[in-house]
């Protein structure tokens, strides 16, 4: 044994020292329908250690994982793990080898329990049945460790995105995996519950446990990861040993090129106001005494941590979900909204934060996704020209740099570009008001300077634009003005010159 | 391809005839019906003649009807058990009204199709509004409905249709085309355009892909969801009349069954019972696919048991043949 | 109380669907509302278990007797033997179960009847023609019958050609017609169809109509339903045997309250069918037999 | 609350009797069926006696017992349409081997059983390894398992079992308890144990909220989804020995559309057709309704027509209320 270990470091090119390895993938290859996806890509994980691996959408991180996880197989390559040759036949497989994965795509059991889904496939039995006991216990227990004070009763369709996220990050937790591997794991998380779960990475990392970590957030690959791996259109194009990279060179190795600045340069907006709202109030409780008014022109945004009811608001104020009281003011006229048609047809279009549940039809092709809710304009009388819906496809795909043909089925686009297609769709409607519900959720920083640059074009063509964000750097960067809310509550509307981090999370933990 | 992607077929509209268009996405089944064709054309000898031919369109056109009520159905991403009952419904009051009340013939036509539709508006409200699973609310009318035909005149069947009205599906004009026929083809073609050229059409097979995204997308969900059921109601009652005039008669026990012989012409045709997929080429495809093979056999004189086992392996192998295609 | 001054009987039916039971509900209701005597229905849908399941609730009821009508391809003797172990007198119409006989059996004599159709048939094609037949559900009793009497009179036929003989599924009419369509289709010179039942006779005499044919058909059904009736009437069939279910149904009634007034009758009730064609269609559709 | 959600129910688990837990999630049918009984009581005098209460546990026993398989089908988001065909074929095989090739009637019995469980591994590898809809591979089986029935005597019944056998359904042991009600309450009960404190039991419900989920949790989901159809199809013969047992004969025509009921029972119990929710305390409560429904009609002695207008709509009130109770 030891003289294996020995052999193994001796035949290593460049010697290192450190904690032995836990997972190699060497030369891992993978192409869908012969377009290739990863190309010999190598990979080293050692025990205690948080790998991340960045990219932009599309460049094979999830596809690196699902190969590790399972979940898919390779084409081409080989793994070691822990000192044996590797191929899992299924993700059951991987599980019982010590290997887990927390999917992009947060997917859970909506009709079982918290607890059901934390132990699915692996319930605790005693005595020839299952200990619910148990299972209850440490489900909430982990939850609390999370942040998450709910019952581990409570059945899963209830939750809101961000708490299903923490209950998929509680099932991998409890998997006691020695190689965890989290594929976007806070898209939809905020600050508060971002830090308990990189609480608990660091203890466990003390405790020997590995973990590859996949994320868009920059900031938050600095405080995490031990080492950086980048890849590029599915080739490992740059491998850090510590993870204080400058954020110039890690953009420029993603992207390939030098991206100057993330924030564009938002014009002052236009006095006259577009959208007001007055004494909002959800129906089912999610918040009440909402007023405020988006002028043409301006970037408003809407800070909170999770559960504030800014999804609920603004799901209100296009029409998608009931106000038992106040008025939504259109260019000075009050709307009467029935649905998000009579909001649409009025010039309020909403860009959903769940995007499979809510924003892409994931069956449908692409140019289908984008001529959903352009379908009056596209042809005459309510007849569809296919022409122009070819047309539209393409040029809206070219727009928006989408990676995808206007024939693909979005299904098999890269989160981040799922994204672009949902706002292309609305941004080609030419609104009055936009509202982007966490808009870069799960998405690159190349596209999201991108998408950063086309709100602020929105703006500057005197559209009034709501974002709601998580993410305070991307609403300080954008927004003329924020809003904080905080449990359904208006705490306050802060200019750009007010607005940084202390003041708005002082409102918003307030 | 699915027949969904309206787009990804559409760009190359232009250089293809109207026959690939009518046919997209539907070229899996169609095969299976080339190779059927084949077979009985090998195993008896009278299968491939004009004269058969007509036999066998005129023998779908009631399966046909009902089937395009059921392509709209099944791609918003429901199902209607209810058919068959609703066809039995209104061929009673084509036939009871007249009979027991007086009323006039042309006015108990017009109120056989409106039973239909009233049936089709009953699963409609149901699925929308009571929010019932499709397969209960349709359940549900299919026994109440199925009950009512029954009541109308106890039990017993109503003979005896004005001359013009059974010369309707008898009468083959221009030697070959029946009224009914026509009104079939007609009617399978309105479908074609409406669910390919129309915004509300293409609407449908957003409902059936995610009916969330469909609402947030400005679509009316619910009320379309109504009027899909309506449309298939409204169709049971046209197939009611064409039934009626072919046999002349009307009866209670009409149309039972029907129903899953409907979903399965859909479904072969290449609809996807979860919605989203499918189309009327497909569905015609899928009828014919039906039609041929129990026409092939009595040619052929296979015994019914036999036919039974036959017919339940060809669905199995173009359903599997059409799933292996669009991989 | 009420029920006392109005003695009950149970009547499980086959399949109302079926043309030929429902007469025989309607003639029993029809009596038994003149003897001043309260009928409860149950209709089985052609399945044996529902059957079981809806006398043993008859039974429940307290009903004085109980007309049955089997369900399924014969009939199943459970029925009987259970209103018998529960002291309840049973009439069997239709089909009788071999095994345990209900206390008196009323039915039209199928072979005969068959074979009388099979006589007429012979006698006005002049001994002569291709003769193609559209079958009941097979297995059933009166498919079988049907088929033993037909056959036993074209034994004594022999310039009839039989060339087809398909079997539908529902006796329906419906069926009648692609059948016999197709049929034509392979053999487009034939002459004559048997319809095993009414429906089926007009669904071929539908057929060819359609079909245009360069020579006369000679369409013939069973069982004198309303709608064969009526066809006869017209000329549509040539012939049909009426099977006398008004008749059926008042003696059934009448049977079922004789045993339940504790006499005996005979096993068996046997009723002719008659031959009906154009010359005596005409009381029939008036007033069925 | 639904019956999926034994983990909210258990917390109070060892408080609760075992009634309360057997229906855990089945309130709302419950309540359903409760009022039944009551408007039944009050209508017919006969209704409310233990023997007519033994009457209906006697006629839902086979509607029940396929009730159980397609328990688990729906749970796991399929369709099984074939049961009531797999019950005549098993019914023909257990009838027609002694009859007419000698074999000794044990030895059929077991066959028909296989024969059962055969037709069900064929409905799993249809929708596993073909990858057909449930929906279409059970209508395969559908068709031809009845076509099969069908040829094994060509069309016939059989008639007259051993004595010991017929006993079985119609000799009630303790003054209540037939044999094959028996059967049915430890099936069911051993279901219920299953699908609520066996891991595989949970896992089924898993694979009916998303089958991809489960597999990535390391289910093996296909092997599952097999088993499931193998085990309706098992319990659709078993449900085969009881009718032949109640009928003391075969036929080939038995469990005509049996399929509607049995999933209607399911579905009224409180199961999604969806897939992911139901249990075996549901459906037998389902199966319940179902069953004092036609029995309670004939009692009172409602025209067969009017029941079943009656019978659609109590489905449709069943199932909604339980919509809004859950919500
Ligand atoms: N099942 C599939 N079939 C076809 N193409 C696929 C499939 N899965 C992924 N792809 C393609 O493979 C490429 C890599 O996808 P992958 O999901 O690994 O990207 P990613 O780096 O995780 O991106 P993101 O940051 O957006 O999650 C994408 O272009 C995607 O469209
Ligand atoms: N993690 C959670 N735990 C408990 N309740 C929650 C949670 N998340 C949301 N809710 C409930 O949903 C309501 C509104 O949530 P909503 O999603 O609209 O807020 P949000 O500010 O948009 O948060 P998110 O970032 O999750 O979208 C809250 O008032 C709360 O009752
Ligand atoms: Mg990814
Ligand atoms: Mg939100």
């Amino acid at each position: 044994m030891c003289a294996l270990m020995a052999d193994q470091s001796l035949s290593r090119p460049r010697r290192m020292e450190g904690p032995p390895v836990r997972l190699s993938v060497t030369g891992a290859r993978k192409a869908f329908s012969g377009t290739p996806v990863l190309n010999d890509v190598d990979l080293t994980v050692r025990e205690g250690e948080v790998v991340a691996l960045l990219g932009e959408n599309g460049a094979g991180k999830s596809t690196l994982s699902s190969i590790i996880a399972g979940v898919i197989e390779a084409d081409a390559g080989s793994m070691v793990w822990e000192g044996q040759s590797y191929t899992p036949a299924s993700p059951g497989d991987a599980i019982s080898h010590g290997i887990g994965l927390i999917h992009q795509e947060m997917r859970l059991l909506p009709d079982l329990t918290i607890a059901e889904n934390v132990f699915v496939g692996r319930l605790p039995m005693a005595g020839g049945r299952i200990d619910r006991e148990q299972m209850r216990q440490r489900a909430s227990e982990q939850l609390r460790r999370l942040g998450l004070e709910i019952s581990p009763d409570t059945l899963v369709r209830s939750l809101r995105v961000a708490a299903q996220q923490q209950v998929e990050i509680a099932k991998a937790l409890t998997l006691k995996a020695r190689l965890l591997i989290l594929d976007e794991p806070t898209a939809a998380l905020g600050r508060d519950e971002t830090d308990r779960l990189f609480a608990q990475i660091g203890q466990l990392k003390q405790e020997g446990f590995s973990f590859i970590y996949i994320s868009h957030r920059l900031e938050e690959i600095a405080r995490i990861a031990d080492r950086i791996v980048v890849l590029r259109d599915g080739n490992k194009v740059a491998e850090h040993s510590t993870a204080q990279v400058p954020v110039d060179q890690l953009l420029r190795d993603m992207v390939g090129r030098n991206i100057d600045r993330l924030f564009p340069h938002v014009e002052a907006p236009r006095p006259r106001e577009v959208l007001r709202v007055d004494g909002l109030r959800s129906a089912e409780g999610a918040f009440a005494d909402i007023s405020f008014a988006v002028h043409e022109g301006e970037i408003f945004g809407i800070a909170g941590i999770v559960g504030a009811g800014r999804t609920e608001l603004v799901r209100s104020i296009a029409g998608a979900d009931l106000l038992s009281a106040g008025t939504v003011t259109l260019d000075g006229k009050a709307l009467r909204l029935t649905g998000p048609d009579t909001a649409i047809h009025a010039g309020i279009v909403l860009v959903p934060e769940d995007r499979k549940g809510q924003g892409i039809l994931l069956e449908h092709t692409v140019a289908d996704n984008l001529a959903l809710g352009n379908m009056d304009r596209l042809g005459k009388r309510g007849w569809l020209d296919p022409a122009k819906v070819r047309e539209f496809g393409q040029r809206m795909i070219g727009r928006l740099g989408i990676k995808g043909r206007p024939g693909q089925q979005a299904r098999y686009l890269s989160g981040g570009n799922q994204q672009k297609v949902v706002i292309a769709r609305w941004v080609a409607r030419a609104p009055k008001v936009i509202i982007l519900d966490e808009p870069t959720r799960g998405i690159d920083v190349g596209a999201r300077a991108a998408i950063y640059e086309v709100i602020a074009e929105l703006a500057k063509s005197g559209m009034a634009v709501v974002v709601v964000s998580s993410d305070l750097e991307e609403v300080l960067g954008l927004a003329h003005r924020v809003m904080v809310l905080a449990r359904g509550r208006q705490m306050g509307v802060l200019d750009r010159a007010q607005a940084n981090n202390v003041a708005v999370m002082a409102l918003a933990t307030g | 391809m699915s027949s969904s992607t309206f787009v990804a077929s559409a760009g190359s509209d232009s250089r293809r005839s109207i026959w690939a268009r009518l046919l997209t996405g539907s070229q899996g089944p169609l095969i299976g019906l080339i190779i059927l064709c084949i077979v009985f054309s090998v195993t008896s000898d009278v299968f491939l003649s004009a004269r058969n031919f007509l036999n066998v369109i005129d023998q779908i056109t009631v399966l046909g009807i009902l089937a395009l009520g059921m392509t709209g159905v099944i791609i918003i991403g429901g199902i209607d058990l209810s058919v068959g009952s609703i066809l039995a419904l209104s061929c009673m009051v084509l036939g009871w009204l007249p009979q027991d009340y007086g009323v006039p013939f042309g006015v108990s036509l017009i109120l056989a199709i409106i039973a239909g539709g009233a049936c089709g508006l009953v699963n409609g409200l149901l699925v929308t509004r009571a929010k019932l699973p499709p397969f209960i609310a349709t359940l549900t009318v299919m026994s109440v409905a199925r009950g009512l035909a029954n009541l109308t005149t106890g039990g017993e069947q109503v003979v005896g249709y004005p001359d013009w009205f059974t010369r309707l599906a008898t009468v083959r004009y221009l030697g070959f085309l029946s009224a009914t026929v026509a009104m079939f083809i007609v009617l399978a073609f309105a479908g074609w355009i409406f669910l390919r050229y129309r915004g509300t059409g293409r609407s449908l097979y957003a409902i059936g892909g995610n009916p969330e995204v469909a609402r947030l997308a400005g679509i009316k969900v619910l009320r379309l969801t109504v009027w899909v059921y309506v449309a298939s109601g409204v169709l049971a009652g046209l197939a009611a009349l064409v039934l009626s005039s072919r046999l002349d008669s009307s009866q209670p026990s009409a149309g039972l069954g029907y129903e899953l012989d409907a979903i399965a012409a859909v479904v072969i045709g290449g609809a996807s019972l979860s919605g989203g997929i499918g189309g009327i080429g497909g569905t015609v495809v899928g009828v014919l696919i039906i039609g041929v093979l129990h026409n092939g056999l009595n040619l052929v004189g296979v015994s019914p048991f036999i036919q039974q086992v036959i017919i339940g392996c060809v669905i199995a192998v173009a359903v599997t043949i059409d799933k292996f295609r669009r991989q | 109380s009420a029920r006392a001054a109005e003695p009950t009987v149970g009547l499980a039916v086959a399949n109302l669907q079926a043309d030929f039971f429902n007469q025989i509900k309607q003639s029993v209701e029809a009596e038994a509302a003149t003897k001043g005597v309260k009928v409860i229905v149950v209709d089985a849908h052609g399945d044996s278990a529902t059957q079981v399941n809806q006398i043993q609730d008859l039974i429940t009821r307290g009903v004085k007797a109980i007309i049955y009508i089997p369900a399924g391809a014969t009939a199943a003797g459970v029925p009987v033997r259970a209103a018998q172990a529960a002291h309840i007198p049973v009439v069997a119409v239709d089909r009788n179960a071999p095994d345990a006989p209900a206390d008196t059996f009323i039915a039209t004599d199928s072979v005969a009847a068959a074979h009388t159709l099979g006589d007429y048939v012979c006698k006005i094609a002049g001994g002569k023609g291709t003769l193609a037949i559209i079958q009941g559900q097979l297995g059933t009793t009166p498919e079988v019958d049907r088929n033993k009497g037909f056959e036993a009179a074209m034994a004594s036929c022999p310039g009839i050609k039989q060339v087809a003989k398909q079997a539908s599924q529902e006796w329906s009419q419906n069926e009648g017609f692609t059948i016999a369509q197709d049929m034509l289709q392979r053999h487009p010179d034939i002459t004559i169809f048997f319809g095993r039942a009414d429906a089926l006779a007009l669904g071929a005499a539908q057929a060819t109509k359609v079909a245009n044919l360069d020579h006369p058909v000679l369409v013939v059904g069973f069982d004198g339903d309303k709608a064969g009736l009526k066809a006869v009437q017209s000329g549509t069939l040539a012939a049909t045997m009426t099977q006398k279910t008004q008749a059926m149904g008042r003696l059934a009634l009448d049977s079922a309250l004789d045993l339940a007034a504790g006499k005996t009758l005979p096993k068996e009730q046997l009723q002719t069918a008659v031959l009906t064609t154009k010359d005596n269609v005409t009381p029939y559709i008036a007033q069925h037999p």
